[in-house]
């Protein structure tokens, strides 16, 4: 094959090993642009109608931002011909996530993660039982905590819930209507406004929150795996760890831009995520989990051995999943991250 | 018309005026014209059409499960067991997957249906007759269904009357944060214009008019990051703080300026100060120097002849520099954006960016666009009234 | 200069220096101040830019490099985001410069109250925040004509505003040409058009060339306007701007040093040249 | 070339704001003929210059030249060729693609027209200057680059506008003997607007005086200096001592009036009669001093006083007052030091061939 | 009000760039006179006056007024107020507040500002017109404002910089008049500075000749006119003809030249010797035409040729050739039709005592 195939991707998520091996394998070439938020993603697609990119890797909760204008191609499933090395409990998990619309398949898991807490165990000695989305709230963190202003929302609304402060069904109630998400979300913000000698940093992308650790004197914080696992492998003291909430989860899914102009290139390119060795790679950049059966083989022992110490049996099956956006979640969340940022 | 047609012919002119036309409506009017319909335009997205839709997708999700369910049944195997881990390494003691509909349940695998023939025909049968009446369901409600966007158009004030506490107040706060721009701008600036005006012709006047207009052409976008490295937390202020032993960086102190409300503040007057100085050097230029000297000649002092003779000459120059620095400032989305890094509190540009690319709400997008705008427009209608200048003297 | 070094670095030569002049000191010790404060974040930017440090910083030095400039032209996105600033600016100055032009010489013309709101809302642009005029023509050429935001809608936003410096530029260079002119060629006996392509345009190239180097500067450096109509295309400059918010780049030092010496030429070559020519 | 003649018949020019700027004329210009138009400001004198070469439509009458109407015919295809208050030269073209610039409209190819052009431009005494700007030109050889373009078209009537108002003195005096020059050379017809009487005086063969969009005298300088037909005639072309009164005795050629400083006579030349409101005019170079003998010849005397008297050089300007009516006296400044005391008594008086007698209007 | 007198005691003014704008002058203006200073474009007049208002510090010598020596006063301490060449009236104030504007500068309150300023403007003739801006006037009402405001902070000395030069001709005549009365009035000393030769023979009681940073001659407007000390006074006052050639014979009062148009003689007011050269000055209004008798007293005689005859309107001006030499002639135009023929050979001549005979220099 040849010709080549525009990515567009989270910052992380195709890096130098990736892309060697593919043109290498198939001589197809990479023009890779990156995002560092769904919103950024969305945003950029819908601004070009689709046009301009032949794979993208949405959120698969935010499948249906993108349904309704048209801006993903349906899945054509006879090309995808390693679909079937993926892990078949998450194909079947990603249809009730947002996967589909309307019956017809438009994007298919990639990866999963979570979003959990990263601190520092020489400044805040933490056991890791205790640790909680409260954590960030305690007294130690004055000034030291980071997060997104768009997660702490549920981070917070999920440890008061629990805390029994503002109940709201483990958050779900926030994607019931939008009377219900406004009263969590108001608490929720209130919560963070009046703790807000707490906060460090904010951060939107992944190279933010790192930095919010390396540059701006965050001690703690809520934030994806690869910022916590990276800082890990430089420095152990730093720890990530799942709250006792229960660590948000998410899953990031692959799919084909409605305006794709180089199909084959673009099924060659997910075919060959859809391997176990590229889902290595991935998981060995970035400490992401791939959707790849067997992809954890290919990346490498401190993967691993990191995997191991964050999870376990019980906080995996505590884990708490993003759902499916419904149409009034982007513009009323914002509204609460605005008065966060604001505060 | 006919001075026009007098002065360049038909067909010449009826080029200019298809020129100034498409200008004037294809890339003027019409565009504010669609801002300002859509930012009176509602989408509700918790109305009945999106509730229409969230509906059919969540009988298609019950399909898609009816769907497996049937397949567990035809193959029983193959869905026993759960799929194990989805990161195959160690673990031996392997924890179910963890399962996005019900977490809870990874740890005790499910049982398959029971094998009884029966109960599993009893059971198909049941579910069928689910899965037929999920579609009639869908269809009926597909039906229903007006467009693809889902959503309930209508025109109405909401936009600006729902506009939250909080982005009134960024509005508020970014217009009043403009207007202190714009005054400190003159102050820093007046009497800069003024030395470099009454300069004379010589040499020393070239050199200093170079070295405004040098910094005025290098890209405000450069302008800004040069304050960001000396802002930063490893930046110039903060390495002086250190040599001089106030803050420890490898205890790791440093002042975060960057990303503080001072800082954007004081990069914008950096940034716009230009503004202010040239049509205030363009005023104070054609100041017949004579009148200065008249004054002084009669006796005035140095502040008299400031508040009596040159500030009232640059009037229409105080304004467009007045003018041109508050827009600026008012609509700077490059000085927040890179200077605030997200940390401090917002600037109404910024929220207008994130309505249109991050809250997915064009209409409200639009909607403050528009009142931005309008800000504008009462600023300038009331420049010129307080400096009493027409909009020919403002567009210099 | 000559015998003057010591005198006030702003009263003319000759005005009267015996007495102590300590307003005009005042003012010398300001003007110093002022133009350090504008010049000290420019430099400190250059300097950065030959620093071996991957933080940009002029004050930890670690040694002299060229790298950062070396890897400029191997950077795509920054290579891609300046062919895309060319292709815009060369769009731009091809629909600006003939708006304005017709707009100055339709506004000489136009005798009646319609002139002064014409002229107003021609250049109604120019004092409208630059991210109202991106997002206005992203708007309109998406629902109009279902014309996604990207390069076109770049050059739409941007010619709206620059068309009116264009114009106010075309505007003061017929003010100062005599419409006699004009009347003198047709009794002549020169037809209308004849005049326009002998008189008028002569006339106005200067400008015109004037008008196409403000249009390419004002295209290149705009960010405002873009950061709303480029959707999710890029120019140099957005490109510059995404990066600044990732965090410091000596790259991007390596590009202002390229800038500021461009503006530091053009401007001393152009001072020299008007100088010269008075 | 060859000068045609231009011809007026009820011409009026009313404003599109309502604004009469002629008033109903009949003027007719000979073939050939030095002609022009003097009035003070704004008394309609561009007004015609414009209708005559096509610029503006008369709102009544009609324009003839060389005894062809000229009713609908563009500025373009007017025999005439105009120069403009300010010249009007294009200032991007030299000098020579100035003065080709009507023949390289009318699609006269390249060699062609330049050797027109230099022709036209040893005409004008400028050869070997075709290839410089205007700009580079000085004033007056400007003036002569404005007449060759305009002569390049071979007009046969060239229109004036104050071609010279722009000159510093000096020059405009000498242009004035070059543009005649070049009329008498070219034939060509020349109309000439101008508010500045010796202007006018030193070149005409006719003058028209005009006032508020009224033509009030028509003929030689001379004439419309010696012998102005009206008050407005009078006063405008050069100074005048006027003396207001009324007719106490007329015959053809004398008349005598009644004036508070006295009887005073003059010429009677548009035949007043006893009775009538009379001004009498004496220019101040018609006064003399009747002091040691001079008043010998003087008809008419009047007891003033010195108030100020002003050297001008060349001459004196004595300002005196008899009565309540001030005075004004030329002197020729002979040298010989005419030490007169401020307000010494000074008996005056003027010839009563000096003085004219007009109707007094209103 | 009282003027005062100036003394320059050899004062002169190098600028920066080393070009000399005034050589070492010393001057004395006597308290209460006009005197104005009279030269070329260029010649250093601003100079000297911005040297006297304190506006420019002489390289050399120093400048007392009413005996006090100025070294180190500023222009706002010196009792001048200077009234510039655009008068330099502030726009955007009305009439009265620019009237009043020193006053303010001095403290004194509104109410009392006002009143002085209504003075003044009763003063210059402008009583009612306090509220108008300058831009509503006319010109010469704008330069009354100028004179008011000057006049307002009382200086003693009044230095003004051709304040009439952007008037047009019949105002400026009829400001010359105003100011030399308001000078009159309030006794104040003016220094006058102009390049029209009319305006310093008309108001000044004395005159300083100019040229190129040199005050060539002070004296009153008849003796610089009449009696020109250099031959730059004697052709920068006034038209002359100018006839050059060695001296043959001279005494103390005639000296007799030998031009190529044979011996003319005239006054030796600067005690040539035989063998100098000399140019020898008559003006045009001394000439006249040798014709009927009138050759009398005739000193010299001519035998030139008409070119061209001019009617100027008060007089003609005749353009005569004489050998090689352009001669001019001014008569007065007495109406009497002097008829003259084109290339008429025409006889003229001067009397001796009308002609200056001056060194001619290098
Ligand atoms: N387009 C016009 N509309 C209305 N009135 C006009 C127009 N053009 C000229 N006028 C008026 O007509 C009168 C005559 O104008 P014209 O230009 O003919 O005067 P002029 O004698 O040439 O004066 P000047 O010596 O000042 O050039 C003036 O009062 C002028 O104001
Ligand atoms: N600041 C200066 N530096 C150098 N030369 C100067 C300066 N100001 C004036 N000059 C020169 O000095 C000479 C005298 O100038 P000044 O202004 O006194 O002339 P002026 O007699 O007033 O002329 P005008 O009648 O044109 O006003 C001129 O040649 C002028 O160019
Ligand atoms: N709301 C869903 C968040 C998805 C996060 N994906 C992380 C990718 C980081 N590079
Ligand atoms: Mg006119
Ligand atoms: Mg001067």
């Amino acid at each position: 094959s040849s010709g080549q195939v525009n990515v567009f991707a989270w910052g992380d998520y195709i890096q130098a090993n990736q892309i060697e091996k593919f043109e290498k394998d198939t001589g197809i070439k990479i023009n890779l642009s990156t995002y560092g938020s769904n919103d950024e993603a969305e945003q950029k697609l819908k601004a070009a109608g689709g046009k301009g990119f032949d794979v993208i890797f949405p959120s698969i909760t935010n499948g249906n931002n993108y349904y309704p204008d048209g801006l993903l191609a349906e899945l054509d499933e006879t090309k995808l011909v390693n679909a079937g090395n993926l892990i078949q409990s998450m194909v079947n998990d990603s249809v009730k996530l947002g996967g589909t619309y309307r019956g017809k398949r438009m994007l298919m898991p990639f990866n999963w993660g979570t979003e959990a807490i990263t601190f520092n165990s020489a400044d805040m000695p933490i056991a890791d039982a205790d640790v909680s989305f409260g954590s960030l709230w305690m007294p130690e963190a004055a000034g030291k905590s980071a997060f997104r202003q768009k997660s702490v929302i549920m981070g917070v609304g999920l440890y008061l819930d629990a805390k029994g402060d503002v109940k709201s069904n483990r958050m779900l109630d926030v994607y019931k209507s939008e009377d219900d998400a406004r009263r969590v979300w108001d608490a929720c913000a209130r919560f963070v406004i009046e703790n807000k000698d707490k906060i460090a940093a904010f951060w939107n992308n992944a190279t933010e929150a790192t930095n919010a650790f390396k540059q701006a004197g965050a001690k703690i914080g809520q934030t994806w795996d690869t910022t916590g696992l990276l800082l890990n492998r430089e420095d152990a003291s730093w720890k990530y760890r799942m709250p006792k909430e229960g660590g948000i989860t998410w899953m990031d899914s692959v799919g084909v831009p409605s305006g794709a102009e180089n199909i084959e290139q673009a099924y060659a390119f997910i075919n060959a995520l859809m391997t176990p060795e590229f889902g290595g790679m991935m998981s060995k950049n970035t400490g992401y989990n791939s959707a790849v059966a067997g992809a954890a083989d290919f990346a490498g022992d401190e993967y691993k051995k990191q995997f191991n110490e964050v999870y376990n049996a019980e906080n995996l099956a505590n884990l708490w999943w993003w759902q499916a956006d419904t149409p009034w979640f982007a513009p009323l969340r914002q509204e609460y991250v605005d008065k966060i940022t604001n505060a | 018309m006919g001075a026009l047609t007098r002065s360049f012919g038909k067909p010449l002119s009826f080029g200019f005026i298809a020129l100034v036309a498409i200008w004037l409506f294809g890339l003027i009017l019409l565009p504010q014209i669609s801002m300002i319909q859509r930012a009176f335009q509602v989408e509700d997205r918790g109305g009945v059409s999106a509730q229409l839709s969230i509906d059919i997708d969540k009988l298609y999700v019950r399909k898609f499960d009816i769907e497996q369910q049937l397949k567990a049944l035809e193959q029983p195997t193959a869905a026993q067991p759960q799929a194990p881990s989805p990161f195959a390494p160690s673990m031996g003691q392997a924890p179910a997957a963890p399962s996005p509909n019900d977490p809870f349940a990874g740890l005790s695998a499910k049982k398959a249906p029971a094998g009884d023939p029966a109960e599993i025909e009893a059971k198909r049968k049941a579910l069928q007759a689910e899965q037929n009446a999920v579609s009639a369901k869908i269809a009926d409600l597909e039906a229903q269904e007006t467009g693809p966007a889902a959503l309930d158009l209508r025109y109405s004030l909401e936009n600006f009357t729902s506009m939250s506490a909080v982005h009134f107040q960024i509005f508020v706060a970014t217009l009043f944060y403009a207007l202190c721009v714009t005054v400190l701008a003159f102050l820093v600036c007046y009497p800069v214009a003024y030395a470099v005006a009454t300069a004379g012709a010589g040499n020393r006047a070239a050199m200093l008019l170079l070295a405004l207009v040098v910094p005025y052409a290098i890209n405000e976008l450069l302008r800004i990051f040069a304050w960001v490295m000396i802002l930063e937390r490893q930046g110039l202020f903060n390495s002086i703080l250190n040599a001089l032993g106030v803050i420890d960086f490898s205890a790791g102190e440093g002042f975060r300026f960057v990303s503080s409300n001072g800082a954007v503040f004081a990069v914008m007057v950096y940034a716009y100060v230009l503004f202010m100085v040239f049509p205030i050097y363009n005023t104070i230029e054609t100041l017949d120097r004579n009148q200065i000297e008249a004054a002084r000649d009669l006796g005035a002092s140095t502040w008299r002849i400031h508040t009596r003779i040159v500030i009232p000459h640059a009037k229409p120059g105080i304004a467009v520099g007045a003018i041109m620095t508050f827009m600026l400032s008012a609509g700077s989305i490059a000085v927040p954006e890179i200077v605030g890094r997200g940390m401090h509190p917002d600037w109404f540009s910024q929220v207008i960016y994130r309505r249109f690319f991050e809250a997915d709400s064009w209409n409200q997008g639009a909607a403050y666009s528009l009142a931005l705008l309008v800000a504008c427009m009462v600023f300038i209608l009331a420049v010129m009234a307080v400096f009493k200048v027409g909009i020919r003297d403002i567009a210099k | 200069m000559t015998d003057q070094t010591a005198g006030s670095l702003l009263s003319a030569p000759a005005r009267r220096q015996r007495s102590v002049d300590w307003s005009a000191a005042l003012l010398n010790g300001y003007l110093l101040f002022f133009f350090a404060w504008m010049f000290l974040p420019l430099i400190l930017m250059v300097l950065a830019a030959f620093n071996a440090n991957p933080t940009p910083s002029a004050t930890d030095w670690q040694g002299f490099t060229l790298q950062w400039f070396e890897k400029l032209p191997r950077d795509e996105r920054f290579m891609q985001g300046l062919f895309h600033s060319l292709l815009i600016a060369a769009g731009v100055i091809v629909t600006a410069i003939p708006m304005g032009l017709a707009g100055a010489l339709i506004l000489s013309r136009l005798q009646s109250r319609a002139n002064t709101l014409l002229y107003t809302l021609l250049v109604s642009p120019v004092l409208t925040p630059g991210i109202v005029l991106g997002a206005t023509t992203m708007i309109f050429w998406r629902d109009l004509f279902g014309v996604e935001a990207g390069l076109f809608t770049t050059v739409m936003a941007q010619a709206a505003f620059i068309a009116a410096y264009c114009m106010l530029m075309f505007m003061a260079r017929l003010q100062r040409q005599d419409h006699v002119l004009e009347e003198a060629a047709l009794d002549l006996g020169a037809s209308p058009f004849f005049v326009f392509r002998r008189v008028t345009l002569p006339f106005l190239m200067p400008t015109i060339l004037t008008a196409a180097f403000i249009s390419f500067l004002q295209s290149i450096e705009n960010y405002n306007t873009t950061f709303f109509a480029i959707g999710g295309s890029w120019t140099l400059v957005t490109e510059i701007g995404s990066r600044m918010r990732f965090g410091l780049s000596p790259m991007i030092n390596a590009i202002g040093v390229i800038f500021i010496a461009i503006t530091v030429v053009v401007a001393v070559t152009h001072t020299i040249m008007t100088r010269k020519r008075a | 070339m060859h000068g045609q003649d231009v011809t007026l018949n009820g011409v009026s020019m009313r404003y599109p704001n309502g604004f009469v700027a002629v008033e109903p004329t009949d003027l007719t210009i000979r073939a050939g003929e030095f002609f022009s138009i003097l009035g003070p400001s704004g008394c309609g004198k561009t007004t015609i210059l414009r209708m005559i070469s096509g610029f503006l439509d008369p709102t009544t009458g009609s324009i003839a030249i060389g005894g062809r109407p000229m009713d609908g015919i563009g500025p373009n295809q007017r025999p005439t060729a105009l120069i403009f208050q300010n010249l009007a030269l294009f200032p991007l073209m030299s000098v020579r693609e100035n003065v080709a610039f009507g023949l390289e409209a009318r699609g006269m190819a390249k060699a062609e027209r330049r050797r027109r052009a230099d022709d036209l431009l040893s005409l004008v005494a400028l050869e070997g200057q075709g290839d410089k700007k205007p700009g580079e030109l000085s004033g007056g050889q400007r003036q002569r680059v404005a007449v060759a373009r305009a002569l390049a078209v071979e007009p046969a009537v060239l229109l004036l506008d104050e071609p010279l108002s722009a000159l510093d003195l000096k020059l405009r005096q000498h242009m004035r003997a070059e543009l005649k020059d070049i009329q008498r050379k070219t034939g060509v017809t020349f109309i000439y607007i101008t508010h500045d009487q010796g202007e006018a005086l030193t070149m005409s063969d006719r003058i028209a005086v005009m006032n508020r969009g009224r033509i009030e005298q028509v003929g030689p300088g001379e004439e419309i200096y010696n012998a102005p037909a009206t008050a407005f005639a009078a006063t405008f072309v050069g100074e005048q001592n006027r003396f207001t009164g009324t007719v106490v005795d007329a015959d053809s050629e004398t008349a005598l009036i009644e004036t508070p400083l006295g009887r005073l006579s003059g010429l009677n030349r548009h035949g007043l009669k006893q009775g009538e409101n009379a001004h009498l005019f004496v220019r101040p170079e018609r006064m003399a001093v009747a002091l040691n003998g001079h008043a010998a010849d003087l008809d008419n005397r009047l007891d003033a006083r010195l108030e100020r008297r002003d050297l001008e050089g060349p001459f004196l300007n004595l300002f005196l007052r008899a009565g309540d009516m001030p005075l004004t006296l030329h002197v020729t400044n002979a040298g010989d030091g005419m030490t007169l005391e401020k307000d010494a008594a000074l008996p005056v008086g003027f010839r009563r061939k000096d003085a004219i007698v007009l109707r007094a209007e209103g």
